[in-house]
């Protein structure tokens, strides 16, 4: 690759992930390098929603929920059965995939917009009362705990490296399936359905593959959630989590592939500062997100388009 | 025949209108003049801005530059409300009825604009009048019609707004010979009966040829020819199409 | 409850997730005039209705009017409304406190019908919405502002054709349905106790009742709140009362998937 | 024979689009369908190609029954469409709109970048590759339909009013190019058109409809001395030219 051939925006990710790598060699503080870890793992929630909601135009809400299933299977299995953390949580992707096709992929293609959304929010609001019903298995409200982690005597430093590796690798699948077929897909449906149809794609089929995709890499995630942090309650489910998903996705702009990464970087951390206004927190989540859609609604990817521009204009005026 | 215009008032007068429609240009300069009470005829090949004009003087579609005077008042850049109220009444080839109210109702909201409230019962009188067959359905759902009955009331509904001016799109698009000429009967009635001048848009020039008093030819969104309807044949028009 | 959400979407085609919240606060307000200000029951609800008629108003007019311009709105509303939702509860929170509240009934006692006892509280209430409906046909049907709401939604091009100004009437069903919605909220408000997340809930119930039902059926939505009353009576019986949600959705996927288009026709979503 | 209808009909609620239309086209052939507005043409194409499902009646496509079929599996079977309104998919490359067809109605895998070269090759698209659909102007954008329907490796491919709003000089290009894409690829071509002479022009047969039922078929001047096409289409004392 030629020199010329790098941009800002290159040199840019490629620092940020030297620094990430490198972080707990340098520093190391462990107390960061947790909020590092809750970076990787909303990171993934939100890019993973993204993918649904931004490129596949499906209005889910319910992501929280396929988050949540995951972790729990995952984490009942390790706790009850005694298997390898690994192989839990690789099944806790599947039930989480296997439950969400079956009750929010299928009936969402009989639905559209705002009427897949409900159906996916009430979906993930079910799943807190089931979880108090079933108290013998799921721990009820007061959740499960003292969940087997990954291997035995793991380190801050080794989960830190684990999820970064995690991170990477969904992020790649994520970047994979949007230049796949299924991405052109989604493209051509949304720019003319009925071209794209009599062009032989298959509309059904492309939805509920982008279902069982976003919901089993979400579930993954979930479980090695759950194996890090050691327990996992109803208390996820919550809306703060899933504000906080939404706040992402809108913060970095909606559809767009890094975005959901950006605004990651910038929830979790800030809301860390967030705790400072207490109770008021939440109502302080839902104005932001307005204020978001209102003044700056192609959200940080809309910035990062306004510097390139910049910069293009730049050169070309030094050119000449 | 020329005596006949330099008296007259000009009702509607177009000066180089431009349109768009994302990057496509619709309308390139477009100009021509309605006088009171005449008939006038606009053709031209498909997909070169007939209806775009139509909808750029009723205000449903913008007009970038260019100036649109209705009775001597700018309304190039007035909203589609205050046009209706204006009255110019534009009668979609699309049609755009009320799918799910009934026939009656959907001549009522004809009458929305405030200077057509209080004339709902003359108004509803004519129409029927014109249309007996309307007022035999009129409680009758408007999606249940078929295409002559929904072409019927379209053009109703336009005729109850009050207006003094009708923009009709394409009235014989999709249908039978019968009906056609009811349709065409009608507008000659309204054309004989009233002061209400009329511009129609048609692909069909036969019908509308007997009708328009003067003609427009519409190609590449610009006006190229201007001529008196007697003096023009079916086969110049369509020989001008290509 | 269903009803404002039936003038929303038929309307402007946006679901309301503030919904709950709306009809939470119109709850709200009313106990707040009622019972820390002292006015009467009825001088109450019109106030609190009439705050939220021009909160609506407002709120279109300040913010959803220019989001539906931009062209991403569809999107874009759902989250904002969304957020607005969250804002408003936690602010209701803040405000008024997470303690429960609620609006006293409307008339004491009971009516006993053979072995059977109904209050005569309840018995207002389908009355009262009996009434409502009744006078929100002859609006819709009748007035020239309900003719145009529904000239709206059936036909957006066919609606400025006539010379309706679309925006206007936007703005204007929104507000109605914003105190419709609240309106709902006071009714609800004294059959159950109201804190300021029971929102979600009561806007829950409202979506499962008018998907069920077929979309703009009022005939449809009663069968389906019947048939979600009938599921909750058993299902508390047997089963207890925390399994009434979950058995809701799958009786709801399953019909969903049989009949799209609802219980009683209507049209698919 | 490529595509047999067998008295195909479709009735919206009330109104009756087409009414027992038999139609055949023979393999290699350009058939050219004809009528006034609204006498059901578009309907035929959308009932064919899947859009919508006749109300009775059969269609049949290379001796497989496709009546019922979903719009993308008859894309499958080898029967690819444009439209009147010219669609792309804007926010794509001209390359990654072939590649759509490529991708999901050939199914070739490896040979998918072989196909989409050739066919913007043999349409004289290739330096349009890397250009935005939405940057096109309407003649390239109706070249760039059809390049995407050829590239699902169609056999029948059918035009909707392709030469609507082109310029003389333009109709006779694109005539060309159908001519070119029917002799040398072999495709059959199905193709409503308003602009009579150059209908007449390009196809072997022609059909016209009327009023949703079949008036008249055969060679085009046959059809054009037609006592009942004259009368209810061509008009009286109209010539053809």
């Amino acid at each position: 690759m030629k020199l010329t051939d790098f941009n800002w925006k290159k040199i840019a990710i490629i620092l940020g992930l030297l620094f990430i790598a490198l972080y707990p060699v340098m520093h190391g503080d462990t107390y960061i390098m947790h909020i590092f870890i809750l970076f990787f793992v909303w990171a993934l929630v939100a890019s993973n929603w993204n993918l649904l909601m931004g490129y596949a135009g499906i209005f889910s809400l319910g992501n929280i929920g396929y988050f949540a299933i995951g972790g729990y299977i995952s984490g009942i299995l390790a706790k009850s059965f005694g298997w390898s953390p690994w192989i839990c949580i690789f099944l806790g992707g599947i039930g989480s995939m296997v439950s969400v096709t079956l009750f929010v992929g299928l009936p969402a293609l009989r639905l559209s917009g705002i009427y897949i959304a409900l159906l996916s929010l009430i979906f993930a609001d079910t799943l807190p009362t089931i979880l108090t019903q079933t108290r013998s298995v799921t721990g009820g409200a007061m959740g499960l705990h003292d969940i087997p982690p990954l291997f035995e005597g793991i380190t801050r430093i080794h989960s830190y490296y684990i999820n970064f590796v995690l991170f990477l690798v969904i992020l790649t699948i994520i970047y994979k399936i949007i230049h796949s077929s299924t991405g052109l897909a989604f493209v051509a449906l949304r720019d003319s359905k009925d071209f794209a149809k009599t062009l032989g794609v298959n509309e059904y089929k492309e939805k509920i593959k982008v279902f069982a995709y976003v919901s089993f890499l979400t579930g993954i995630t979930g479980g090695f959630y759950v194996h890090y942090l050691g327990d996992i309650s109803p208390t996820t489910l919550a809306i703060e989590p899933f504000l906080l998903a939404i706040a992402m996705m809108e913060m970095g702009g909606i559809g767009r592939f890094p975005g959901a990464v950006l605004g990651a970087v910038i929830i979790v951390f800030g809301n860390e500062f967030l705790r400072l206004a207490g109770t008021l927190r939440l109502a302080l989540l839902g104005a932001l997100i307005c204020a978001i859609i209102l003044f700056f609604p192609g959200g940080l990817m809309q910035f990062i388009d306004w510097i390139d521009s910049r910069i293009g204009r730049l050169k070309t005026s030094k050119a000449t | 025949m020329n005596d006949k215009y330099a008296t007259a008032t000009t009702a509607l007068d177009i000066q180089k209108v431009d349109s768009f429609y994302g990057e496509l240009q619709v309308l390139r300069k477009a100009s021509l003049k309605l006088h009171e009470g005449e008939v006038v005829a606009l053709f031209g090949p498909n997909g070169h801005g007939k209806s775009t004009l139509l909808k750029v003087i009723s205000g449903i579609h913008p007009a970038v530059s260019g100036s649109i005077k209705y009775m001597g008042a700018e309304i190039a850049k007035t909203s589609s409300q205050k046009i209706v109220e204006l009255g110019i009444a534009y009668i979609p080839e699309a049609r755009n009825l009320f799918p799910d109210m009934t026939v009656l109702e959907n001549l009522r909201l004809g009458a929305y604009n405030r200077r057509a409230r209080g004339m709902v019962g003359e108004n509803l009188e004519y129409v029927f009048a014109l249309f007996p067959h309307l007022e035999e359905r009129k409680d009758q759902i408007a999606i249940t019609l078929s295409g002559g009955e929904s072409r019927m009331l379209a053009v109703s509904r336009g005729l109850m707004s009050g207006a003094s001016l009708l923009l009709i799109d394409e009235p014989s698009i999709g249908l039978s010979p019968i009906t056609k000429k009811t349709v065409f009967g009608a507008i000659e009635k309204i054309k004989n009966e009233t002061d209400i001048t009329v511009l129609i848009v048609e692909q069909e020039v036969d019908n509308a040829l007997k009708l328009a008093e003067r003609v427009y030819l519409l190609k590449r969104g610009q006006v190229f020819l201007e001529k008196v309807a007697d003096e023009i044949s079916k086969a110049e028009i369509e020989k001008a199409y290509f | 409850m269903a009803l404002g959400l039936t003038i929303i979407y038929g309307v402007i085609h946006v679901f309301n997730f503030g919904h709950g919240i709306v009809a939470v606060l119109g709850g709200y307000f009313t106990w707040l005039f009622l019972t820390k200000i002292g006015l009467g029951l009825i001088p109450s609800v019109i106030i609190a209705l009439v705050i939220m008629f021009f909160f609506g108003l407002v709120l279109f007019k300040s913010t959803i009017n220019p989001l539906l311009r931009t062209p991403n709105w569809e999107f874009s509303t759902i989250i904002f409304l969304l957020g607005m939702g969250i804002l408003l509860e936690n602010l209701t929170l803040q405000a008024f406190g997470p303690r429960v509240k609620n609006i006293p009934t409307f008339f004491e006692g009971s009516l006993k019908l053979g072995f059977v006892r109904i209050n005569w509280h309840e018995i207002s209430l389908i009355v009262i919405v009996l009434i409502f409906i009744v006078l929100l046909n002859i609006l819709l049907k009748r007035t020239w502002f309900g003719q145009a709401m529904r000239a709206v939604a059936q036909d957006m091009d066919g609606a400025k054709i006539v010379g309706i100004d679309i925006e206007k009437v936007f703005g204007q069903a929104f507000a109605f349905a914003t105190a419709v919605t609240g309106f709902s909220g006071i009714l609800l408000g004294t059959k159950y106790y109201m804190t300021p997340h029971i929102g979600w809930t009561w806007m829950f119930m409202g979506f499962l009742i008018v998907v069920l039902g077929g979309l703009g059926s009022a005939t449809g939505a009663v069968y389906a709140a019947f048939i979600m009353g009938i599921t909750e009576a058993f299902v508390t019986l047997y089963l207890g009362s925390m399994w009434v949600w979950p058995i809701w959705f799958v009786i709801f996927v399953i019909i969903l998937l049989l009949r799209p288009q609802g219980l009683a026709g209507g049209r698919t979503l | 024979m490529i595509l047999e209808t067998k008295k195909v009909s479709k009735a919206f609620g009330r109104i009756e689009a087409l009414i027992d239309v038999n139609m055949t086209v023979r393999k290699g052939e350009i058939f050219g369908i004809a009528g006034p507005n609204g006498a059901g043409k578009s309907t035929l194409f959308n009932v064919i190609s899947g859009t919508f499902s006749p109300s009775s009646g059969q269609i049949v496509f290379e001796g497989k029954d496709i009546t019922k079929l979903n719009a993308h599996r008859i894309c499958h079977l080898g029967l690819a469409r444009t439209f009147q309104i010219p669609q792309t998919f804007p926010t794509l490359s001209v390359y990654d709109n072939l590649r759509v067809g490529a991708t999901f109605g050939g199914k070739i895998g490896r040979e998918l970048e072989k196909r989409i070269q050739e066919t913007l090759g043999f349409l004289n698209l290739t330096s349009f590759r890397d250009a935005l659909a939405s940057n096109l102007d309407l003649y390239t954008t109706k070249l760039v339909m059809m390049a995407a329907c050829l590239a699902t490796g169609c056999r029948l491919l059918m035009l909707d009013e392709p030469l609507a709003g082109l310029s003389m000089t333009e109709i006779n290009a694109f005539l060309e190019v159908v001519r070119k894409i029917n002799g040398g690829h072999g495709t059959t071509v199905l193709i409503i058109e308003h602009i009579l002479d150059s209908l007449i022009d390009v196809s072997d047969r022609m059909l016209i409809l009327h009023n949703g039922a079949v008036i008249c078929v055969g060679e085009p001047n046959e059809v054009c001395q037609d006592p009942k096409v004259i009368e209810v289409y061509l008009g009286e004392g109209e010539d053809s030219q």
